[in-house]
């Protein structure tokens, strides 16, 4: 079994610089999770470790053996690309078995592994097809295919449900964690869906601008943002983040007189409280105009004007009985609140009380 | 509107447009090529006109006369082993040629510009530089085997080496050609797909023949009909080399034709000669054409 | 004042040098001489692609009024009626004396019956080049040639020189087979030997007469048998390189050739007219000057004047000179130019001196086409595919079915 | 490894390939007595370059070939891009037909066709005209059959999506196909230059003066065999009419191995 | 303004029929979303009103013309691709830039047009490079701005957002509907992310193996679904459907032993009660055994395991205190019971008083 470990890993694209500094360790057999903003490098990080792209900087480590400069071929990992790169000319078959035959593995297994990954993949009935005969949602199951059926010890796999619709994208998403359990792989995984990442991954790499950011379980990437980028990140909607002023020493909301904020740390310049941890309450202590509703079926976000302060969302369970314009009362636990200094980082100084032991 | 009517007239319209495009480029070829061939074919049902003696119609005479005729069965076997013998080999070189200054091989834009040069260099001067090549005692063929106590060949004298002679120098003229077309065609082919086969574990072969070779195939299609066609048209080497001999030993069937049309001016017996000639091509290069296209990918 | 008479003149260029700048000199000064006719120079190419170039432009109805064309293009060009017999056009007395002021020789293939269609004018024979040192080194008189078929073999012999492994490094001799000139140098043969190979009027050939046989015989032998000559056919082209490079001592080859070897050859070398058989000779080659029957009467009148022009006593020796052609009139041999040439090339004057022998370059109606089978038929008898009787046999048939027609 | 033996192959067949053009320069640049053997202590000389530019106007057919190829590049690049758009991407009844006359064009042997296309000529008034050498190769089928063949592997997307914004058929063309199969164009570029460039039998046929006649025929003046073969010459006129071409090789080859179709890499 | 009707169109692949009568009346200037399973023929529909394909049956009317047989550059119509098509020989500008100058829309606004998409985009930084130079959501972000810059009148996008990530696909999406409101566009688009089809659709219409199952506001979608299908389509996680059977005439959930369910019409087969209107309660009337237990954050997936009646998953808010194993109590209100018939569509008699006026 492969553990991955990128070592101050860095690529340049003529002076632009892709990634860099990127120290991860990604214990064998566990299932990690690319998680960043679009353009971050999450792609190019990914390509390290096959081997399609060499570091300008720093070493890829798999399995204890430095790979840096071995050729793709020799890493034996499975990669979905987040272009798919199918075969033109092959069929849905032919794509899905191009691994198995390549490596020359048992012929005779051929036909039942294809079956159980057509199947699994909904893509039985389309295996003579060309690609450029099938939906786009289509040709990304059989890049999955491609990757999933060859069971190598390290698969990589960016985006590769995100043109599945929510339901097929439910069932891979539990089909993958199985079988990455089952076979004991090493994933690496990139998505920009956050229910994915959070209930697929053992731990979350947050990228920002080619850096780690956070790298955590997801718990702790959720409850323990290390950043005011990493709490804005993860949410949807995403954490509220309202500025703070000082009222006569103590923190509060800008543009508010009070009340003085209970646990925020010295040179706390940033509250965040999550959407659905605030609740309108009407003996709720912050007052605030409704901006807008947004109805989403199982529940509503209404947007909350608290003036100089920012504007916070709050998520509300089912249809919202709330009218833009309306005044409201926003409340919220102490014990949910974030506080972020002027560099953005998260201060010590505030414990989540719900979610420790 | 109605939706049949606006349904033909659209069919029409990419019709017109289609048509359009295609005439200027027809209309020359029908000018240039088409008439000039139909003339041809026509004289062959005719005799030589000599002076003030008209042609007159003669039938399938000419025809008959080809059956019979050893020099032209002799030409037509030399050029089916002609063409066997320089079709496979050019290419293959050529597709090996543009893998290699394809990639990342050092010193790659001098070898691009070596393996282009046959088709830079006029036919005629290169002929006769390979006539030096072949001479025997002081050739450069002559010289190297000489260096390691090897007899003198006379390569363009023997019945046995001219043909062959002549084969390599056509390989040497085409393959660089052809490898220009291969390397335009690796262009297009997305460096994605060979990193997905890398990754699967492919060895370059594996990568070569199931990924590379079928997405170059409409290229291959190209220089294979092309390969054919100029097994049958390339004869300027054979006027300054060997003027086919020795005893027609290395005649082709062009370079018989151009004796006959030119040299001889029977012009009916080259027209007649002509046709086989096109009909043979026409018949292969179709076959080959819709065989190969069926089963060509395009994207 | 009437416009000039203009005249297009395809020449080819069949040797090395600046001939074109000679030919538009020529031009230039011809029309200096005579203002009211413009020669208008028009390179062809080679000898073929001359003929070919005027019989296209002839059929797509806009052939030259003057041309030089090889001297046995001359029954292609009358079957195709492409041109007129000059005594049709020079009818006076004064050109009927200049018609008659060449070498017979020269004119054998410039008449047919009862006219004269060519007038010669870059004309040659076939002689011998040796190596002097290698005569030397051989024994032999660097100063007295072969002179007989038997004298030729034994010379030979002791020219072809082995290595060790039994590699033959030094030809004997060479006599090119190869390409287009097989019969020309095969009649080098066969009229030392006593043998004509066709009748003037071009449509009879006697190919299998039991003297040509032996010609073939001879020529195969030298090869085959005596090994003094390489096995295979040899190149036209390379046979000069060949003698210039020491890898043949004797070479037979045009006197067209002369001034190449002359200003190549790192060695003293000799020139000689073709060893005897039965007597000497060699057939005559090279182009005429040929007139249009396209063109109008005043510039098929004006293509003559500069024909005879060209071949004044002066401009044969001028043109002589400049590239090694025999002069065609034994008046351009007395010129005091050409005097000094011949005192100072005595070489250029053996081609000159073999013309008394010679015969007529092989020609005939389907010219092209039955040399090709003689060619054929020679290669295959001199690379052992036919015994030479029954290649001469064979061309023997093909061209008497080539030729019914024409008798 | 492998990578080496690559190499060193590639490297063996080029020395091969350009075994001719060396030893051009080799007895272009040495005199005729060491045109066959190689010594080198041999003197340089550019005695045969001078010989061999005095023996034809070759400035004059300098500018003529030049003509000529760019007027039948031009021509052919813009009937051949015309015709290989509609076979390739458009259905129209004959199409096939068409398509099959086109071909036959490949087949049939230029030089078959010299008397016929030399009368067309002199009906049109044209002869001895660069545009007369020209003009029977303007329509191309091998250009047609190339380009068709190279359209068709265009993504069918991209013609679809400039559609969409707008673009007529000829847009289409000209901002998706053409610029797409650029290293098809530079590859054909330089075979239809070197094709024409080396075109020898009906320039000679269908032209008479200086003033209209390609390099080749000055050329071939040294190629005739009558007299032997002499290689310093012949080799010396064949570097001065090839060297634009090599030129124009080395400045081309480079458009090769740049990439134009790698959209969506990852 | 451009209403586009399309009447009983078809598209048929050899004998593979991708959609069949297909009648959608989008109004001009609105905002609907196509939505179904990956394969169902989203992409085929919109390549119809496109006129990339021509139907093999049935017509496209855009404003009122019928436009069945006019070349798509006739149609002012823009598009995103699914798979982008970015011009790899344009830069970034160039791409954006390709349908106004092929138009010849007046160059003095190229400049600024280009300018508000770029920066709308976050496209700045990267209008020089070429697509292949992109990261994939750069890419997508491209053909977005080539379709957004034309300002057509109707504008098809194919899941524009797939690979962006939630903050950026949350502000895109604000743009579009802001940019669709203001200028009047008539949008139809795909996509598989449902908070997306239900905050920025006027109208979802829900296709299933190349048919409409259903056409409604997203709000009568989520309330109303009109057939079993629908039902679990929509939501995340989607309805619990769960079988019923009869016990003594009345109504069950199968393998219970009651109570019988109030409302269930003649005929009901199937019972559907969404996630979040379930709820654990001591008191409920339907025990079931805690199958598993999945944790998002805010909140948290129950899955109850009903015996014969099948699986249902709760939603319950933040992190669940229940354990896989454990025996609880399920209840939900009438109002938000579904039936479906044996041939699943809907059966009338479940009236959804909630969200009724
Ligand atoms: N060229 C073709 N030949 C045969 N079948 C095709 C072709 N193109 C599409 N199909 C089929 O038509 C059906 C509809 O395809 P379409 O692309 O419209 O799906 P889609 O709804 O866009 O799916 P996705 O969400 O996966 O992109 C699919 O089942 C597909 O396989
Ligand atoms: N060939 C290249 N030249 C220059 N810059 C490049 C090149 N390839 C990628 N980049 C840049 O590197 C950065 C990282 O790209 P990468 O593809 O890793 O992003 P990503 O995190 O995968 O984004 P996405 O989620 O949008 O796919 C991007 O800003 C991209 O523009
Ligand atoms: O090379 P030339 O000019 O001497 O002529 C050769 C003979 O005439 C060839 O037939
Ligand atoms: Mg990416
Ligand atoms: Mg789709």
């Amino acid at each position: 079994m492969s553990s991955i470990v990128l070592d101050s890993l860095e690529k340049r694209y003529g002076d632009h610089l892709a990634i860099s500094g990127i120290d991860i360790v990604v214990e064998a057999g566990t299932f990690t999770v690319l998680l960043g903003p679009s353009g971050c490098g999450k792609s190019t990080t990914l390509r390290m470790i096959a081997g399609l792209d060499t570091p300008t900087a720093g070493t890829v480590v798999i399995g204890g053996r430095d790979v840096t400069q071995l050729p793709p071929s020799q890493r034996r990992i499975s990669m979905v690309f987040q272009s798919y790169a199918l075969f033109p000319h092959l069929s849905v078959r032919e794509n899905i078995l191009f691994g198995l035959k390549v490596r020359r593995e048992p012929a005779r297994d051929h036909a039942a592994r294809l079956q159980r990954v057509a199947q699994l993949l909904g893509l039985d009935a389309l295996l003579d097809r060309k690609p450029s005969q099938l939906s786009g949602g289509q040709q990304q199951r059989v890049a999955l295919g491609r990757a999933v059926i060859s069971e190598a010890p390290v698969c990589l796999m960016d985006e590769p449900l995100s043109n599945l619709d929510a339901q097929l994208r439910h069932d891979m998403r539990r089909e993958i964690r199985a079988l990455q359990r089952q076979l004991g792989i090493t994933m690496v995984y990139v998505t920009h869906d956050q229910t994915e990442a959070m209930s697929m991954a053992d731990k979350v790499v947050l990228l920002n601008g080619g850096r780690i950011e956070q790298h955590d379980t997801p718990d702790a990437l959720y409850a323990r943002p290390a950043s005011e980028f990493a709490a804005r990140f993860i949410g949807t909607p995403p954490m509220n983040v309202l500025t703070l002023e000082t009222l006569h020493g103590v923190p509060v909301l800008a543009g508010s007189h009070g009340p003085a904020l209970r646990g925020a740390g010295a040179g706390a310049q940033k509250l965040g409280v999550r959407p659905e941890h605030m609740r309108l309450d009407i003996t709720g202590r912050w007052r605030a105009r409704v901006a807008s509703v947004e109805y989403f079926g199982a529940d509503s976000i209404v947007a909350c004007d608290l003036g100089a302060a920012g504007i916070a969302a709050v998520r509300v369970p089912g249809a919202s009985p709330c009218r833009a314009g309306e005044i409201v009362h926003l409340e919220w636990d102490a014990a949910h609140q974030h506080f972020f200094g002027a560099s953005g980082r998260a201060l010590p100084s505030s414990p989540s009380p719900l979610l420790e032991p | 509107m109605h939706a049949s009517t606006a349904r033909l007239s659209l069919a029409r319209q990419h019709a017109i447009t289609g048509w359009l495009l295609v005439l200027p480029a027809v209309a020359l070829l029908a000018a240039f090529t088409h008439y000039p061939a139909l003339a041809t074919l026509w004289h062959s049902f005719f005799s030589t006109p000599k002076g003030s003696r008209p042609a007159r119609f003669v039938g399938l005479e000419n025809y008959a006369l080809m059956a019979d005729d050893p020099v032209f069965w002799q030409s037509l076997w030399n050029n089916l082993w002609f063409a066997l013998g320089t079709i496979p080999t050019s290419v293959g070189l050529a597709l090996a040629m543009a893998l290699w200054v394809n990639g990342k091989l050092s010193g790659r834009g001098l070898l691009r510009m070596a393996y282009f040069t046959p088709t830079v260099l006029p036919m005629v001067a290169v002929a006769n530089i390979w006539l030096f090549f072949y001479t025997p005692q002081y050739g450069l063929i002559a010289q190297v085997t000489g260096l390691f106590g090897l007899p003198s060949v006379n390569w363009l004298g023997s019945r046995e080496t001219a043909l062959p002679a002549l084969m390599l120098v056509t390989i040497w003229k085409e393959a660089g050609f052809f490898m220009i077309f291969y390397l335009a065609a690796l262009q297009g082919i997305p460096p994605t797909l060979r990193e997905a086969a890398m990754l699967e574990g492919a060895s370059r072969g594996q990568y070569f023949r199931r990924v590379l070779w079928p997405l170059l195939m409409p290229t291959t299609l190209f220089v294979l009909i092309n390969a054919l066609i100029n097994a049958f048209r390339l004869v300027d080497h054979v006027v300054v080399m060997t003027r086919g001999g020795p005893d027609n030993a290395s005649t082709l069937l062009l370079f018989y034709i151009y004796q006959v049309g030119f040299a001889f001016w029977d012009t009916a017996y080259a027209a007649t000669l002509t046709v086989v000639l096109l009909a043979v091509l026409a018949a292969t290069a179709w076959i080959k054409f819709n065989w190969l296209d069926r089963r060509t990918h395009y994207q | 004042q009437k416009a000039p008479v203009e005249v297009e003149f395809y020449y080819p260029v069949a040797v090395g040098g600046p001939i074109t700048k000679v030919i538009d000199d020529m031009a230039a000064a011809f029309h200096k001489e005579n203002p009211d006719v413009v020669v208008k120079p028009v390179y062809a190419g080679s000898y073929q692609d001359s003929i070919a170039k005027a019989l296209t432009a002839h059929k797509g109805g806009k052939p030259p009024q003057l041309a030089v064309l090889l001297s046995t293009d001359m029954f292609t060009l009358i079957d195709e009626e492409a041109i007129v017999p000059i005594d049709a056009v020079a009818k006076s007395a004064d050109d009927q004396k200049w018609l008659g002021g060449f070498y017979d020789a020269f004119m054998q293939n410039s008449r047919s019956g009862g006219h004269t269609w060519g007038v010669p004018f870059q004309r040659s024979t076939i002689v011998m080049y040796y190596n002097k040192d290698l005569f030397r080194e051989a024994g032999l008189d660097p100063d007295k040639a072969p002179a007989t078929w038997t004298e030729l073999v034994e010379a030979a012999k002791k020219l072809t020189k082995r290595d060790a492994n039994g590699q033959v490094t030094q030809w004997g001799i060479e006599i090119p087979s190869g390409g287009a000139f097989a019969y020309w140098l095969f009649q080098a043969l066969t009229t030392p030997h006593g043998e004509i190979l066709m009748n003037e009027a071009g449509n009879e050939v006697y190919l299998d007469k039991p003297g040509v046989v032996e010609a073939v015989q001879y020529w195969r032998d030298l090869a085959a048998k005596h090994k003094v000559m390489p096995e295979g056919t040899i190149d036209w082209g390379t046979t000069p390189k060949d003698f210039l490079e020491r890898k043949a001592a004797i070479v037979w080859t045009t006197t067209g050739n002369l001034t190449n070897i002359r200003s190549n050859a790192k060695f003293p070398f000799g020139v000689a007219p073709m060893p005897a058989s039965k007597r000497g000779g060699s057939p005559t080659g090279g182009g005429n000057f040929y007139v249009f029957k396209n063109a109008t009467p005043e510039q098929q009148a004006a293509a003559v004047r500069f024909a005879k022009w060209a071949t004044t006593p002066e401009r044969a020796a001028e043109w002589s000179i400049a590239t090694g052609y025999v002069a065609v009139t034994p008046a351009a041999w007395e010129t005091e130019r050409m005097k000094t040439y011949a005192k100072d090339v005595p070489a250029a004057v053996v081609a000159r001196d073999q013309l008394a022998v010679s015969v007529a370059e092989f020609s005939t109606h389907e010219n092209q086409r039955v040399t090709k089978l003689l060619n054929d038929n020679l290669q295959a008898a001199l690379t052992g595919a036919k015994t030479p009787a029954q290649a001469m046999a064979d061309a023997q048939r093909e061209a008497d079915r080539i030729l019914r027609a024409y008798r | 490894m492998n990578r080496a033996l690559d190499t060193l192959a590639a490297w063996l067949l080029g020395l091969l390939w350009i075994a001719p053009l060396a030893y051009a320069a080799w007895a272009a640049f040495h005199p005729p007595a060491y045109a066959t053997r190689f010594d080198l202590f041999a003197p340089l000389t550019l005695a045969n370059f001078a010989q061999a530019w005095a023996s034809a106007p070759f400035a004059q057919y300098f500018v003529n070939t030049f003509t000529l190829v760019t007027m039948v590049l031009v021509a052919q690049f813009v009937l051949a891009t015309l015709a290989a758009y509609a076979f390739a991407r458009f259905t129209f009844p004959g199409r096939d037909l068409l398509f099959m006359l086109v071909l036959l064009q490949l087949m049939v042997m230029p030089d078959v066709l010299i008397v016929e296309n030399y009368r067309s000529m002199s009906a049109l008034g044209i002869r001895d005209t660069v545009f007369a050498v020209g003009l029977p190769y303007f329509a191309s089928a091998f250009g047609i059959f190339l380009l068709r063949q190279t359209f068709k592997t265009v993504p069918r997307e991209l013609e679809e999506a400039a559609r969409m914004e707008g673009a007529s058929a000829l847009q289409v063309l000209m901002k998706v196909y053409v610029p797409l199969a650029k290293p098809m164009y530079v590859a054909y570029g330089l075979v239809s230059v070197s094709h024409h460039w080396n075109n020898f039998l009906w320039p000679l046929i269908i032209t008479n003066s200086v003033e209209s006649r390609p390099l080749t025929v000055g050329l071939q003046v040294f190629s005739s065999t009558d007299q032997g073969i002499d290689w310093s010459i012949i080799t010396a006129a064949t570097l001065i009419s090839a060297a634009p071409l090599l030129v124009a090789f080395l400045l081309f080859q480079r458009q090769f191995v740049q990439s134009f179709m790698r959209a969506g890499i990852r």
